[in-house]
């Protein structure tokens, strides 16, 4: 059975809202052998998850420092990339090294900071070094993580323009339509 | 008992209400609330609010309506029995009765609920804990269709694009207002728009054709070179020369 | 030597900043048999200056009620409920869910606004659906923090509770005066 001095250490301790020193532990606990309390609690919890620990003259409880991993969890949240992202992400693999303001004019559109960033929070994009032009822009290039998340042996892999010409996903959306119609020339018959 | 009820008079505000004050003067009878007398709590109930009216204390509205109440129910009880009457007093009473014990019960319970080891007071947690956080991380998804498939977007839009219109049959303006005109100064008489186009034009041509028509009729119309005469929408078309 | 899995769950106990239920424990400290981890744990701290207990669904580590003299020094009381709150708190937590017009009944007198507001304030009490009567009133039922402060494994820890249903006093009183009528029959003959 735990000596009752030594559980009313302990409950101090736990309570504490910062380490005590030998005086404070006996202001609560009352009078007794406080060392030999420690003592005993600090042999106790060795191993435990819990730990008695010993700061200068003070002591304090903490969380037993080869598990502070368990305190802090990584969860991953299925995100889509969003269509900035996407096309972005395909500009640079088409196009690297590419800087940013490349891309803007492939894509006609501006980019926002957020977008590169999370390209490379992903893994897919990293800084591939500066061009050496007027004000030395920084170029991105894809990383191998994202041959590796799309399933591509190299870059070479990509389908090129005329992959894409002959797969339709370059028609533009008037001549798109006009195949349609023809495709139906009786519809209105 | 008298002495009781002395302080209790000193106390008037300190009631929630007259349920309340009721069960206090209930408690100085000293028994179990089940085997109280109603009508000596009817009594202290009265001489209380008497009391604190006599020492011009104010006295809230809803006190004296229980008195008034009590003092009904007191006479019901005292007075001999209407068999009529509903609910009878004996019911009344027990309604109290049974208020008071509720009341009495939630209040005891209030005080043992309070009574007991509460966190932060008798109890204590760890009072600065590391903490647990969960970090969230999102897993970016596109897929190999999404990323070409942007790509071949971003392409058409930038690209130049030469469009290439088909080789169709077509009459044009020109040729349906000439055509109309001539065939018009011919006609004696009304005659629907079919009857201008060439006999032989089918298909895509004849829409085409009709169009033309239609546009250089309104055309000679707004010249006075032609008049037009539609009974209802989608009706045919009646073409002739102005008289 | 104690088992690796009830070590992380007591790391992850002693290192949360409130209680926590299995599937939180389950979050941080891996999969594993949680309930058993906490039956050893509950049982090793059982007599400890610290005890491990349970309120509700959900588990925290606080000190022993018995040492509360050694500890309750130089701490603010908790805020103090007037005796409108008490009773309004002791009505909810004895027959929740409950409505405004419930709690009134019992008490004999209009609740004020304030008063509901304090518990709910206090994280005791929270709104638990409406009652599908007419005028469709919001009833009110207690929370987990509500059985964390008072220390109430559950609500069947209330004190007195089951005597008091025992006796139909957590009944209304037409219920109860109907059960009293069919009891004694003859009471006034």
């Amino acid at each position: 059975m735990i000596d009752g001095y030594v559980r009313a250490v302990e409950a101090v301790l736990f309570a504490a809202d910062e380490p005590l020193g030998i005086e404070a532990i006996r202001g609560h606990a009352g009078d007794g052998d406080v060392r030999a309390a420690l003592a005993t609690l600090a042999d106790h919890y060795a191993g435990r998850g819990i730990e008695l620990v010993r700061r200068g003259d003070r002591w304090h409880f903490q969380t037993a420092a080869d598990l502070a991993h368990l305190l802090r969890r990584d969860r991953e949240e299925p995100r889509k990339l969003s269509r900035a992202g996407v096309e972005t992400l395909a500009i640079i693999a088409y196009h690297e090294p590419v800087t940013r303001a490349e891309i803007e004019a492939i894509r006609g559109v501006q980019i926002s900071k957020g977008t590169v960033d999370v390209l490379m929070e992903a893994g897919w994009v990293r800084p591939a070094g500066r061009r050496e032009v007027p004000g030395r822009p920084l170029t991105y290039a894809t990383t191998p993580q994202f041959l590796a998340h799309f399933g591509l042996a190299s870059r070479r892999d990509l389908p090129g323009i005329d992959d894409l010409r002959a797969a339709g996903l370059l028609d533009p959306v008037d001549l798109a339509f006009e195949n349609a119609e023809v495709a139906n020339p009786d519809e209105d018959a | 008992m008298d002495a009781e009820v002395e302080t209790l008079t000193v106390d008037i505000d300190g009631w929630e209400g007259p349920l309340d004050l009721l069960l206090a003067l209930a408690r100085t009878q000293k028994v179990d609330l089940r085997a109280i007398s109603i009508l000596e709590l009817v009594e202290q109930y009265l001489d209380f609010i008497d009391h604190a009216r006599a020492l011009r204390l104010e006295v809230a509205a809803d006190y004296l309506v229980m008195a008034a109440w009590l003092a009904y129910l007191k006479s019901a009880l005292l007075l001999p029995r209407d068999p009529e009457q509903e609910p009878s007093p004996e019911e009344m009473a027990l309604r109290l009765q049974l208020r008071l014990e509720r009341l009495g019960a939630m209040r005891d319970a209030g005080a043992r609920l309070l009574g007991g080891d509460r966190l932060g007071r008798d109890v204590f947690r760890r009072p600065a804990p590391e903490g647990l956080r969960t970090v969230r991380k999102a897993a970016w998804q596109a897929d190999l269709y999404d990323l070409i498939a942007a790509y071949g977007r971003v392409s058409a839009r930038t690209r130049p694009v030469m469009h290439i219109v088909a080789d169709r049959p077509v009459m044009t303006l020109e040729a349906a207002l000439e055509r109309v005109a001539r065939l018009v100064g011919e006609a004696i008489d009304w005659a629907t728009i079919e009857a201008f186009l060439p006999a032989d034009a089918g298909g895509a041509f004849r829409r085409s054709a009709l169009a033309s028509s239609f546009l250089a009729s309104l055309e000679l119309a707004r010249q006075g070179r032609v008049e037009l005469r539609q009974q209802a929408p989608f009706a045919p078309l009646y073409l002739r020369r102005p008289a």
